[in-house]
């Protein structure tokens, strides 16, 4: 198992082939009947069933995945996927894990057999299934909390709508641990994303040497950085700095990172399918919860507090978003007794919007 | 090998949910690197921060894209984590695994990397997590050999992602997969080398359903869809109802357009005024079918809130044929790409870029003529342009 | 009848002592009622009753006004009001004129002597009202367009919905004469916009004596104005400027006006209301119509087809914003048989809002 | 005097809607202003432009607005509209006149003016159509010596205005016209002479249906409401039935929050839910009824489209007492315009200004809570600012 040598590597490298084709990894029953499926019926929120106009039928086993799997986990996972599945496995769009099998009776061997080894099933239908996130301080330089964490306290005390109760519609998690937003979680009925909260602070000895100031200055998408000359360094507006975190990017004497006030927000409301109502935008429920690894109950309790009180009050069918948009907002904040703050008051490019311009509400 | 203690991750071990720590310990367990990272991240856990420094540029030779460099902000401590670089694969559409070729991946990675994978990266890449500088050329040569190849990073072409459609959706209008594949493989070129304002993203959809949430986060979005009726089955309607459905409250009260009625026995649908939004035909998918010639829906413009706040992808094309090999789509994409890369500034998105210089100029420029399905609604001042050739209309 | 001298105007003048008093001007049933009322019911579209909690009624008898009314035709309708009203007459915030009676028997009396003098009953319920409009050729200097005979030429075609016809809900048209909108037409059910299409031409030789280059350059809200020191005069980016005449205010050698091609917009689906939806702006349906006077034919059809529409599609009580938004813009443009244009999307400061972010849509 | 023809505008003589022409003609039959008036509109049909300058400062001594200054463009041709300007007196609230007190006016303006008017302004003023400069003095000597004052124009107060209110409707909540009356009277002096950043209107209606149409128009906005609950008559409600109204599809199904219900005997309404719209009152006044206290809603900033598109105004304050001497109200409208004062470049309304700013300046220099009635939704971005005062908290 030793490495290639250079010389070898250079012979056998290939390039701009492209991924193997899907074609080479489907299950039989699947390539037999490939876009000819008739129906499908959910059978537990761990399973369920699709049916083809062949009357072929497969059933999947959805497990819960935590993403950052081991080689060694993923070897376990493909051995059962061998042993029932023909071999083949799969994984959604959440990052969850699929075992397909035509065999109704492999379904209760596959859940055990995943379980034992620490995968759960779940998550299929109208509950809560894998919360999409990122890296996280496991990976990324930007991360102001952590991700995996976060998720993993947050599916813990979420886990029975994701393996067993229902909740009145899909309820869509999702977690970034910056303002990139890699996880696109802008769209999630729920989501948690990290913010900092001060003005970077700066280095002055150190930009002059580490630092390209006109790169520097606008690596601001909100133009509050310019150039300090006295200083050989530069110098930011407090009033225009929105926390992003770009200018420690491109250079490292701006330190972002503030343990104390790093922490999270929560938005919600959001979906990308345009069922009933059109994609919506997540919209933010709270400003700020301060970082508290490793369980951050805080954001934990929150989460669950939204979550209990959408399963309480919403109808059959009836998204978060559309809950609330139903409901109105003043009264999910009364239901949900969260406080209404300034930092609620959009006041960013589309704030005009959002103002409310009618005499209609409630108290 | 170093034996961290790691009192607060082991906190996250408890608890019903896989735990990524057990994760990260079987992998430290054989492999240095993944031992440091654990150390490492447990010091993050302990003082609320990351340690990472902002990757350089790293890669394979040839590429300018694939390799997100990551290095380790006190290596002294940390050695093992000196380098983290992650190495995207491109995934298989639908992200289908024979184990098989699966295993070939882990075998590599156990081989030349810290053992640790995200499946998948939130873009669709099978993202292999931690290796150093000089694993990345012998380990590209590997997995490409057996027939795997990098994705997308940078201001290039992103590897593009689908729901499974066909594969096991009954509702699939298109072909996703198929799709998928073609577009990643016609071009390889855009994805491997950055040569554009930005990255630009794709993202396909077989029903407005959108399991991939492609209006949320693809540059590019494709939906399927159809024109035609939707066919009822009446007798699995009164399944439903026998099966304690109430379809007035779940389903005609819901539909949005208001286009359905049900009498008790009998569900009927205007079908003139459905929007095909999806919600009766997936809460009742037994009953209801959609007919008629199929094809897309071509949204443009998704992607994250820095700087001016979050795009959805916006309806360009209302409908368009999509059988391969896709010919007038990726003609139309082309054009798309061209207009972009002609006026985009620097790390401006194709949304980006169209809300700055109107719809209008996109349009003429992909030769797409203005829609009322293109908008929710008119615009609502006065204050509209005139060229002379609209003048002599 | 002679005019004071200046001297008697400096001894008579008084200032800042504002408007009579309101108290003064009320009919008796109306100030003893005042805050009392407990219902009222719309008899016909010219009439209604008002019933106080004492049991007292008053009768309302509307007329429609022209807004323009010379003082002759004023004496005459103060002449109906003294005969059967007790000497007091109102105005409504439509400016149409109201009389008001306790006695029944009067309100047919009322209507034939208001009839009798050219100004018809109309205007109460499910129908239109009058067209709020604003000055054009009459007296602005800024009018691309007439106000007044648009108005009539349109209220004659709308006539029946005035007096007679009813629609699904109150039906709101108004008139700007040019992008000032001094009507504030822009939250109205059908409202007529006046617009230039023209870049303006400028009368070089006359800009350095006429205009102040600064202040001309200041004036224009798109900045589209800068200095052209050669010339001594001004320059116009062509691809900045919307033609809203504000230079041509402050600078007469610029000239917007333009016969050919200055005309109207026509928009829909505004209310100010918050009734059931909350207040909404009218859309662009028609970018342009050429102006056509006496009558405006084109203008008055186009109005009138949009009604029409309406009128055959809405549901009771439905405004024709909230009948637009069930059916969809989509199905209003085909309803309608209006073309969809260029002009029709949106490239303002809201542009992204109006952009459809959703799958679902109509044919 | 001149006779002109006007073959045009015969054209609007004809149909059923009251002339405007033949008002026009009335004047000019006695009055040289209003005949050449005639010939240059007739000219401006003709030839389909206006001919009119913009108006010089004009106005009467001591006051910096009221008058509209207006001269024709080609006096040589009508010199009786050389001199054109606009006179603008101050409507009594509601605008109720006894015929005594108006025809006061209309015997001044035969004397001085063309004898013609617009009843009433869009802004709310008798607006006296044309008359010359030299008139000015004595006109105004002679209404004021009646009673009688200007309306407002330029950078200053304008004439407040309401719906008719209590005087004749039963939804009224507060009293309009005296709250009208009273702001007129109490700001005399900024209504007179221009002394801000640009104009500020009021505007008050009694209720949520809004009869003048405040939330479009003003920049205070004030709309009557009410705390309590809708009484319901239920045996109004069956008489609404028996005559024909459908109460399920005209009532319960448009309630915009669902809160209403009807079984066929029994209207329900869940008042906690309700929003107080006004449809269901408006359309069965005689069964429903709001009870409990009154006060007012404040909107802030509605303007029309000039330059950023129009503004609706937003809620400020979700509930204020309002009740004579309406000092609370006072005493939080002048800050606002302290405020405004302070901060808004020229010919900057103050809702743009509170879009500039961000709407929590604003409410920090009035002194009111955020609260979750001012906004239909929260921001959608995680782009938010903290102050000092936030972090500690
Ligand atoms: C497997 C997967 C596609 C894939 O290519 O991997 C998938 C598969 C199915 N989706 Fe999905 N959806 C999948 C991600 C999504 C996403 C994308 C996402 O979450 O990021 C969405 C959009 C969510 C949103 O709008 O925010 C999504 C919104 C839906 C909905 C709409 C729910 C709603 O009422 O709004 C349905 C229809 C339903 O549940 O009635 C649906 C229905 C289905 C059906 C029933 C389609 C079918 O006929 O097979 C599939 C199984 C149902 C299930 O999981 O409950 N799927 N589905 C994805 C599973 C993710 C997971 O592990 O949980
Ligand atoms: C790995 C991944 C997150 C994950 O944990 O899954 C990721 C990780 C990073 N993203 Fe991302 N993005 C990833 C999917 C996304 C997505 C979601 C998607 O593609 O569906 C988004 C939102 C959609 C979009 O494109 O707007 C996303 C929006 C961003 C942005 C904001 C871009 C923007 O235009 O607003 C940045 C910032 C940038 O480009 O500089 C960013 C930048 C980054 C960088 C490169 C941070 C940086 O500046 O160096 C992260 C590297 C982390 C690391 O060290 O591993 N990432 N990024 C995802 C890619 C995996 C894959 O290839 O499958
Ligand atoms: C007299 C006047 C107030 C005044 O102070 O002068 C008035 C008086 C009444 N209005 Fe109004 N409204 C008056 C202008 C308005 C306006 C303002 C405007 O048009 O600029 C509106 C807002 C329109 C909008 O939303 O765009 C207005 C929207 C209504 C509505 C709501 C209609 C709807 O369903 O949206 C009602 C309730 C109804 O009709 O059921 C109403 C109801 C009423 C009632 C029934 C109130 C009452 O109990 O007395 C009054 C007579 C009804 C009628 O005219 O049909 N009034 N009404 C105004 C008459 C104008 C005219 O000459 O036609
Ligand atoms: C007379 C009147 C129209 C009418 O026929 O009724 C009117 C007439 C003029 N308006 Fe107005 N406005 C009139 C009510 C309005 C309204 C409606 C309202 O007050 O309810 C508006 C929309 C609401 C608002 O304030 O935004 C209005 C928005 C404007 C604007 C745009 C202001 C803005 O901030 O966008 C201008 C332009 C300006 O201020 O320079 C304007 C400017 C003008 C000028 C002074 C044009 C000019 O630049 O010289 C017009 C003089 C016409 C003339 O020669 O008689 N007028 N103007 C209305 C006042 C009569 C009265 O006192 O009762
Ligand atoms: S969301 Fe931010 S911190 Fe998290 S992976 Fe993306 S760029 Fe890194
Ligand atoms: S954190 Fe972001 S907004 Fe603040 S100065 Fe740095 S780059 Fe600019
Ligand atoms: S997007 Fe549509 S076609 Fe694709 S998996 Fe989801 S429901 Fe099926
Ligand atoms: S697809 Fe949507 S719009 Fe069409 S009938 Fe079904 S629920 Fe209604
Ligand atoms: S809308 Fe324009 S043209 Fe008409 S009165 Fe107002 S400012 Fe003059
Ligand atoms: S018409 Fe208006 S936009 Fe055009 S140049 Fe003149 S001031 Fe500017
Ligand atoms: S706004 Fe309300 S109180 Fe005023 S007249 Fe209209 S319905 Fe009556
Ligand atoms: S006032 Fe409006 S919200 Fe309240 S019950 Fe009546 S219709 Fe419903």
């Amino acid at each position: 198992m030793s490495w290639l040598s250079e010389q070898e590597a250079k012979q056998k490298r290939q390039t701009d082939i492209g991924p193997p084709s899907y074609k080479e990894m489907l299950p039989p029953v699947i390539a037999k009947n490939y876009g000819k499926w008739k129906y499908h019926e959910v059978l537990t929120p761990g399973h369920m069933v699709h049916v083809a106009e062949s009357g072929d039928k497969v059933y999947t086993v959805r497990v819960a995945g935590p993403r950052l799997l081991s080689t060694a986990s993923i070897r376990e996972l493909m051995d059962i996927a061998d042993k029932y599945c023909d071999g083949y496995i799969r994984w959604t769009t959440r990052n969850n894990i699929e075992f397909m099998t035509t065999k109704e009776e492999n379904v209760a061997l596959i859940k055990k057999a995943a379980d034992e080894i620490g995968f759960p099933s779940g998550g299929i239908g109208s509950g809560i299934s894998n919360m999409v996130h990122t890296q996280g301080w496991i990976h990324c330089h930007s991360a102001c909390t952590d991700a995996s964490g976060l998720v993993k306290a947050i599916m813990d005390e979420l886990f029975p709508y994701f393996n067993e109760k229902h909740l009145p519609a899909k309820t869509r998690l999702a977690l970034a641990c910056c303002v990139n937003m890699c996880g696109a979680v802008h769209c999630s009925d729920i989501a948690v994303v990290a913010i900092h909260r001060k003005v970077p602070e700066i280095d002055h000895d150190h930009v002059k040497n580490m630092c390209e100031i006109p790169t520097t200055v606008s690596s601001c998408p909100t133009r509050a950085i310019s150039p300090d000359p006295a200083k050989k360094s530069i110098k930011i507006n407090p009033d225009k700095c929105m926390y992003c975190g770009n200018c420690f990017t491109v250079c490292p004497p701006i330190n972002i990172h503030n343990p104390e006030q790093d922490g999270v927000a929560i938005v919600v409301g959001g979906k990308v399918g345009s069922l009933r109502k059109g994609p919506m935008f997540s919209k933010l429920a709270i400003p700020y919860i301060k970082n508290n690894p490793p369980r951050w109950p805080e954001v934990v309790e929150a989460v669950k507090n939204i979550v209990d009180t959408y399963a309480k009050d919403a109808r059959k069918n009836e998204r978060v978003g559309e809950w609330i948009d139903r409901i109105g907002w003043e009264s999910f904040f009364k239901k949900t007794g969260i406080p209404f703050t300034f930092q609620h008051i959009d006041d960013f490019t589309f704030a005009r919007d959002t103002f409310r311009t009618s005499a209609a509400f409630k108290w | 090998m170093k034996k961290y203690e790691t009192p607060l991750l082991d906190e996250l071990e408890k608890g019903p949910w896989p735990s990524f720590v057990k994760e990260m310990k079987r992998a430290a367990a054989k492999n240095e690197m993944a031992n440091d990272e654990l150390g490492q991240v447990e010091k993050s856990y302990k003082d609320k921060r990351g340690y990472w420094k902002h990757g350089g540029i790293v890669g394979v030779l040839g590429y300018g894209g694939g390799v997100i460099g990551r290095y380790s902000s006190i290596p002294e401590e940390f050695p093992g984590v000196a380098h983290f670089h992650t190495f995207r694969i491109n995934q298989p559409s639908g992200m289908y695994y024979k184990t098989e070729r699966l295993r070939e991946i882990m075998d590599l990675w156990d081989k030349y990397g810290s053992g640790l994978t995200n499946m998948h990266g939130s873009t669709g890449d099978m993202i292999m997590l931690g290796c150093r500088t000089e694993a990345l050329e012998p380990l590209f040569a590997e997995t490409s050999s057996r027939g795997w190849d990098l994705g997308g990073s940078g201001s290039a072409l992103r590897t593009p992602a689908c729901c499974l459609g066909k594969s096991r959706c009954e509702w699939a209008n298109i072909d996703t997969m198929d799709l998928c594949n073609e577009l990643t493989q016609a071009y390889q070129d855009y994805l491997h080398r950055p040569a554009w304002p930005y990255k630009f993203k794709f993202k396909i959809a077989g029903c407005a359903v959108d399991c991939v949430a492609s209006i949320a986060r693809a540059d590019c979005s494709v939906i399927g869809t159809w024109k035609g009726k939707i066919a009822v089955d009446q007798s699995a309607v009164a399944n439903y109802a026998k099966g304690g459905m109430n379809i007035q409250a779940e389903i005609v009260d819901m539909c949005p357009t208001g286009c359905m009625s049900y009498n008790g026995s009998e569900l009927t649908i205007d079908d003139e005024n459905c929007s095909r939004c999806m919600h009766c035909i997936s809460k009742m998918t037994k009953a209801l079918r959609p007919t008629g010639e199929r094809g897309a829906t071509i949204l443009i413009g998704a992607k994250a809130p820095i700087v001016v706040g979050s795009l959805l992808s916006w309806v360009v094309v209302p409908f368009i044929k999509m059988e391969p090999p896709y010919t007038e789509f990726k003609e139309l994409v082309e054009k798309m790409w061209e207009w972009w890369d002609d006026n985009a500034k620097p790390r401006e998105r194709i949304g980006e870029l169209i809300e700055m210089k109107g719809m209008r100029p996109f349009l003429e420029a992909i030769g797409v003529e203005p829609q009322a399905q293109q908008v929710y609604e008119p615009r609502k001042d006065p204050f509209f342009f005139w060229k002379e050739e609209d003048l002599n209309k």
